[in-house]
């Protein structure tokens, strides 16, 4: 586990090809560290995730994914994820191939990740159209009553990225509130990158919380508001406006590349984007 | 039709929350189905069991979440659980009563399409996809749909089962293995179907006020089947209006906040 | 969820030729629930356990049990179970059945049994004898990657019993320290029992606290020091001197038999056995 | 052999510990694997990471723990997490280095028997049985195996192979699906075995103070191998010693505690 600025740890674990898992189900999504991968320019990502929400809106819509595993694709409480679906419909800014699940699905694969098992089993997609379409669904007999199963391969993304509320100064890592699949998908991945809203010298956890042991971790860096336009539970409240706000935005892809252009890559980082984000609020 | 003194929406919710009971253990998604849900929880079942999927168990939200995974809804949870348990120990488990879902288009065996218009590979319209849906639909012991009812969302042929209502008739259901008694009420802005027992169609069973068989008709995308005694609907009552009103101004409130960044 | 006497919950829930799961590892072992088992008679009982521990010696010596699925049959730090050694070698009182498989197998296969599966999967007995002597341990491969994984039926006890912190009046139940596998012993459970220190108004617990919701509880009952000679954490201490006692109790039929009569059947209930106890001690 | 002023459980536990390193992930179980463990923490080694079976990750107990749930364990651990996850994202995973354990028997390649003396199905003498160790053995990158040293108990022939080491050679290990290196390192009363890298048997390879060859081999129920040069394990330290036995005198102490009945 190392200390590093948001900038060193996506230099030195994000690399063009790899495959990133940037989880946290509404709550605790680390778009400051997706902003760096877009500053960094990264391409051909797989990118895996429940919910591509906004942040993998943004990281398609700039063309650094190839791929993307994903089970729900809307703009939650808003409507389409506009980026997407131009990707999707018209290939713009270039053809996206989709690894299409379910919920339970993407959950069950990455705790099978996490588990060193090679693939998930759920009694899913019963009667659905998903496996005629996606190869990476398939079948097993229960050994002892005959039962067919769904199988999902596991979910072993190169590099796992979530934001959290604490880390103390030896790199142990504190999830409160909606924890969503972030354990899960941290512990599936080869390296773990997490952002947190504060170092503190004890995590002063009560038993029984969510947390990551520092040598689980490959990096820990210290983004204040790193999760906005989620939330961080007790610390600020999700922007909802924001997330209507970015139907308009995402709409036109001039309009995204301009957007894109003046709060993520003409500020230097995340305190740059809050605060031009501040300024025009 | 007349004009009465509430929406086609409002009336669609209440209708909903009607079919909720106190103790029902419910999965409840964003939109009407939460805000039925917990219209049904401030007026007649108090007692009602909400799970989102977001890992949040017996919630009580003071105003109605945008997200799935509001604040709101993990403060006042009876217990918060990460969602890959969500998935295995409460729904495929078997412990949900009603799990709630929408769709863009539903066919006449209460099928659910809410992936891809046209070819999946090359799709005309590309919609957000499964989500919790095809498990909720396998797994939950009935299922309620709520979906405003015209011919492009009631069709006649689908594009792509995202989730299994009858599949072809009940049996179908029961071969692909679903544990769940699939749709049991479909809650549109007209009315209520249900399905035929033997075969699983669906069948217009309750009208709202003012609606006639033939206005449904007209907004089903193939030739609807209507039951012999056809319930109508009451109208609003002045408690649920009344309720589902404040929830509404509550939930408006919350969310009017002026957006105050962090830092 | 009704609040009961433990002799009414256990009067009502648990019948003979039942399965039943009484887990806490280590940690919150419901003895007295098992004591109130002994005194009520039961009989024919598949028992299942991770370490069937002193709580299930004193069944088998009983005679309560025709079948036990586990995996470490020991006394904690002590050396053996002699009422389950005498059971298994001997047929005394009666011979007992045995599944068995390992703790990884135990985890899952509750895991599999809370979640709706028929089996659970692990990669697991790798070059052991024990698939050998247990038709319960097959094999499946991977759809994928074929790779070869053991498989375990799941557990799907009858009654599932378990001892806890704290109850609200409710009957919402808050566990707190080593959970163990209780959450899955109770959720893979079609009835749910739950012995607890005490019942409160409110239970006032942390975030992300491990809790069960009252409505997958079939019955709470208040029985302080319900998990004597095991512990509760922060409330009391493992009883280290009595499970080296037992070793001595337990070793002789005639011995064993004298001490259930006085401490558990001549005990009405279970403050009575503390009494006995510690007027002894 | 002379008379040394230490046991040969001391020397035994602290040759363990030696082997130990600063934050190796160790999964720990009770006895003598505990003590080498936490002596190692106590000595050279303060960052190792102790992972019991019961859930607690890192922890620093201390005194010795008498159950594998020890509140103290608890109370002192980075992490607690429920058991089904511990053999999961941890050990099977393949996130721990050393897998620590002991056995009633073990044979020239490491296997273990912790089941039964004669045949499974009327045993002789009924073993306690597998708990974790199975899948220790398969996914702990190396085990260590804490034994006394005697023909009982290290056997020509196996009655039951309850964790496997190498089977019969290391070929055969791979094949049966092991992740895992095997049985690294064999650490008994007498001095440290361990396999030779192309047949898996275990060889000799260190003898503790006033041991010869021959007393090792007296002590073996198969003509046991010795490899070419044999390190003269040096005797405990005197910081070793001290620490190890304070922590037992502590251990003790705390243990002795007078029983204080609930309620």
């Amino acid at each position: 586990m190392k200390h590093l600025s948001l900038q060193q740890a996506i230099a030195e674990f994000v690399k063009d090809g790899q495959t990133l898992a940037m989880e946290g189900f509404t709550h605790l999504i680390p778009f400051a560290a997706a902003h760096e991968i877009i500053r960094q320019g990264r391409k051909d990502l797989t990118l895996m995730r429940m919910t591509p929400d906004i942040i993998y809106d943004q990281l398609i819509g700039m063309g650094c994914v190839s791929r993307m595993i994903f089970s729900w694709g809307g703009n939650p409480g808003v409507g389409s994820l506009h980026r997407l679906r131009d990707a999707v419909e018209k290939h713009w800014p270039r053809p996206i191939e989709l690894d299409e699940r379910s919920h339970a699905a993407m959950a069950a694969a990455y705790q099978a990740g996490a588990s060193g098992l090679p693939f998930a089993m759920l009694a899913g997609f019963v009667g659905s159209d998903l496996p005629s379409v996606n190869p990476n669904i398939r079948h097993i007999e229960c050994p002892f009553t005959g039962q067919r199963l769904a199988a999902v391969p596991a979910l072993t993304p190169d590099v796992g990225i979530i934001h959290a509320h604490l880390a103390d100064k030896a790199g142990n890592v504190l999830l409160r509130g909606i924890t969503g699949v972030q354990k899960e998908a941290a512990m599936a991945a080869r390296e773990v990158i997490v952002t947190v809203e504060d170092v503190v010298d004890e995590l002063d956890a009560p038993q029984n919380s969510v947390i990551l042991p520092s040598w689980v971790v490959s990096a820990v860096a210290k983004v204040p508001g790193g999760a906005h336009p989620s939330y961080v539970h007790g610390v600020y409240d999700r922007d909802n406006a924001f997330y209507q706000e970015w139907d308009a935005i995402s709409r036109d892809r001039d309009g995204f590349r301009a957007w894109i252009q003046e709060y993520v890559l003409d500020t230097g980082d995340h305190a740059g984007y809050l605060a031009r984000l501040g300024a025009r609020s | 039709m007349s004009t009465p003194d509430y929406t086609r929406d409002e009336m669609m919710t209440i209708a909903a929350s009607r079919l909720m009971w106190n103790g029902c253990v419910c999965f409840v998604g964003i939109g009407l189905p939460s805000a039925a849900a917990n219209l049904a929880r401030l007026t007649h079942a108090p007692g009602i069991v909400l799970i989102y999927e977001s890992g949040t168990i017996g919630t009580k939200p003071s105003v109605l979440p945008l997200s799935i995974g509001d604040e709101d809804l993990a403060e006042t949870a009876e217990c918060l659980v990460a969602i890959p348990e969500i998935f295995t120990y409460w729904l495929q488990a078997g412990r949900v009563d009603v799990g709630f879902l929408g769709a863009a288009q539903i066919d006449r065996f209460g099928n659910l399409n809410t992936t891809a218009i046209g070819d999946y590979h090359a799709p005309k319209v590309r919609l957000p996809g499964a989500g919790g849906a095809p498990e909720i639909a396998a797994h939950a012991k009935e299922t309620f749909i709520m979906l405003r009812q015209s011919p492009r969302s009631f069709v006649d042929k689908m594009d792509f089962i995202t989730s299994a209502g009858y599949i072809g008739d009940t049996e179908a259901r029961r071969k692909a293995g679903a544990r769940g008694d699939g749709p049991q009420k479909i809650i549109t802005d007209l009315g209520v179907l249900q399905p035929d027992p033997q075969s699983g169609e669906l069948t217009l069973t309750g009208l709202f006020q003012g609606i006639s068989v033939e206005d449904v008709k007209a907004a089903t995308g193939w030739p609807l089947a209507v039951a012999e005694s056809l319930e109508r609907i009451p109208p609003p009552g002045e408690e649920e209006l009344h309720t589902l009103r404040q929830l509404h101004a509550r939930t408006a409130e919350a969310h009017k906040r002026a957006r105050k960044l962090p830092y």
